[in-house]
């Protein structure tokens, strides 16, 4: 019903987050109430039929799509969120205890301020070189990406990509001793295309269930967690 | 109960700007709270207090004197401001009027909601020319960093900064 | 520059306590530190003052007087901790010593995430025990919680349900 809405939404606004607020905040929407395999439908038409064909209108239909996706789940989990402590015959004692530490309610913090640090002088003429050094960055950039396109051609070998990252999982979780690890720690520098090629990969993995990914809060830190002995 | 010490109390506890209404909310009416909220900035005032009255469009805020900042700043963990929202606030100090178009170019396309934000907060003003917008920094600015004027904040960023022109 | 201006400024920016050293670090010393903190602890007794200086084992900060939390503390809505993580806490306070596979048999894989997240912040500590580790809340979880002692720390549990009954 509100397809048309968003739609129009997805082609006007500035940045997908005003998407997204538009639509719940502005328009009072329920993500509940939004069909996105309907709407993934519309969009398909409304891009066939559009002259021109801009690329970051389907990124930015996808992520909306994806947050929205979030939204209905992270109802349903908010519903189903009980813990449940198994009975366990040979131990009765230890799944009693269990259960009563289960029903043991979060601590509520204390009222606590959140002091800001204000900004000063230096940070701002900081700030203003950043400014001017990614200005720089971001035209090299556009030279080097005629290059990169040149060379994307010879197929990269993603199964050694997927191989030394499941090495490098290994290696971190080892280190950690830990049965998860963050994402971000696997990413060698916090870079663009960077993350992006360690996610590639990353995904693939995921996809043949060598990996389960887990992430509790949208943008933030997704953890990796290895399904089997790879 | 008094009502200045309430306003204090409020003050310090909020990490964002607090506007009349919220103080009516509290039980202090506007025309107690003009005078509350005088006393208490002339009380700021003393050489030996190290926090002022700051007062900008969206409100007013405890904030610890800019001269004092640099020194007591490592000990809040949170940035009043996100990186990109500082790099506009700089440019738009920097180069009084640089029109929105050119902080696009410069910061990219999240500029219009950095912009959006610093007027929010008062920092910024944008005023239109042809088809884009300007930007200048507003005496507000000029509080927060302990400056005398607006203007000021252009020599003092050139004279740290030490860029070539570059815009 | 005035030194209680200083310590004042640092006060108020700081979101922990504040020791003697960290005064020291900003050039304040000790001899005159007490004199100084006396002197803003009486200031901020008058009636018409809202904050006050609370001391405790881990050092000095400033709060708002409790008559006036309530009316002010939504001002401070920011929670700086996930549910995971107080749930944890909760564990930790409500049975010192329970190991971190029962944390995690209860919280589920995350717990480990949790654990590393509290210590770092210094809220709980662990200490080996065979193959697992065990959980206690720290001096700093008093203090952040408002406790005299870890030992207190069920206080923190107790009043919000009657766990008893629902063994």
């Amino acid at each position: 019903m509100d397809d048309d809405k968003i739609l129009a939404l997805l082609v006007n606004e500035p940045s997908w987050e005003d998407v997204i607020l538009k639509i719940v905040v502005d328009e009072g929407m329920d993500p509940w109430d939004i069909d996105i395999c309907r709407l993934a439908d519309r969009f398909l038409e409304f891009i066939k039929k559009a002259e021109e064909f801009d690329l970051r209108l389907p990124a930015r239909f996808v992520l909306v799509a994806a947050i929205l996706l979030r939204m209905k789940s992270d109802a349903i989990a908010e519903k189903e969120e009980r813990i449940l402590i198994p009975e366990s015959p040979e131990n009765p004692e230890e799944s009693e205890l269990l259960r009563e530490l289960a029903s043991i309610p979060p601590v509520s913090p204390p009222v606590k301020r959140i002091p800001v640090r204000t900004i000063s002088l230096d940070e701002l003429v900081l700030a203003l070189k950043k400014a001017f050094e990614v200005k720089e960055r971001r035209e090299r950039r556009r030279v080097r990406r005629i290059r990169v396109e040149e060379v994307v051609g010879e197929e990269e070998d993603i199964t050694r990509r997927i191989n030394d990252l499941t090495e490098r999982i290994k290696k971190v979780l080892e280190e950690l001793e830990s049965e998860r690890v963050g994402f971000s720690r696997l990413v060698s520098e916090w870079r663009r295309e960077e993350i992006v090629s360690t996610f590639l990969p990353l995904l693939h993995l995921s996809q043949e269930g060598k990996v389960s990914l887990e992430q509790e809060e949208l943008f933030e830190e997704i953890f990796v967690i290895l399904r089997e002995k790879i | 109960m008094s009502e200045k010490a309430l306003v204090e109390a409020a003050l310090f506890m909020s990490s964002r700007p607090l506007t009349p209404e919220d103080f009516e909310k509290l039980g202090v009416p506007r025309d107690r709270l003009e005078r509350i909220l005088e006393e208490l900035s002339l009380d700021l005032e003393s050489g030996e207090r190290g926090i002022t009255l700051w007062k900008g469009r969206s409100g007013y805020r405890l904030m610890v004197k800019p001269e004092y900042a640099a020194a007591v700043s490592h000990l809040a963990p949170h940035q009043d401001m996100g990186k990109g929202l500082l790099r506009v606030l700089a440019l738009a100090a920097y180069r009084p009027g640089i029109t929105q178009s050119d902080v696009v170019k410069i910061v990219g396309n999240r500029a219009y909601e950095y912009i959006r934000e610093l007027e929010a907060r008062g920092l910024v003003k944008t005023e239109k020319k042809g088809r884009t917008r300007q930007l200048f920094v507003t005496r507000e600015f000029a509080d927060y960093f302990g400056l005398k004027s607006p203007d000021e904040a252009k020599k003092v960023l050139s004279d740290k900064a030490d860029l070539k022109e570059r815009v």
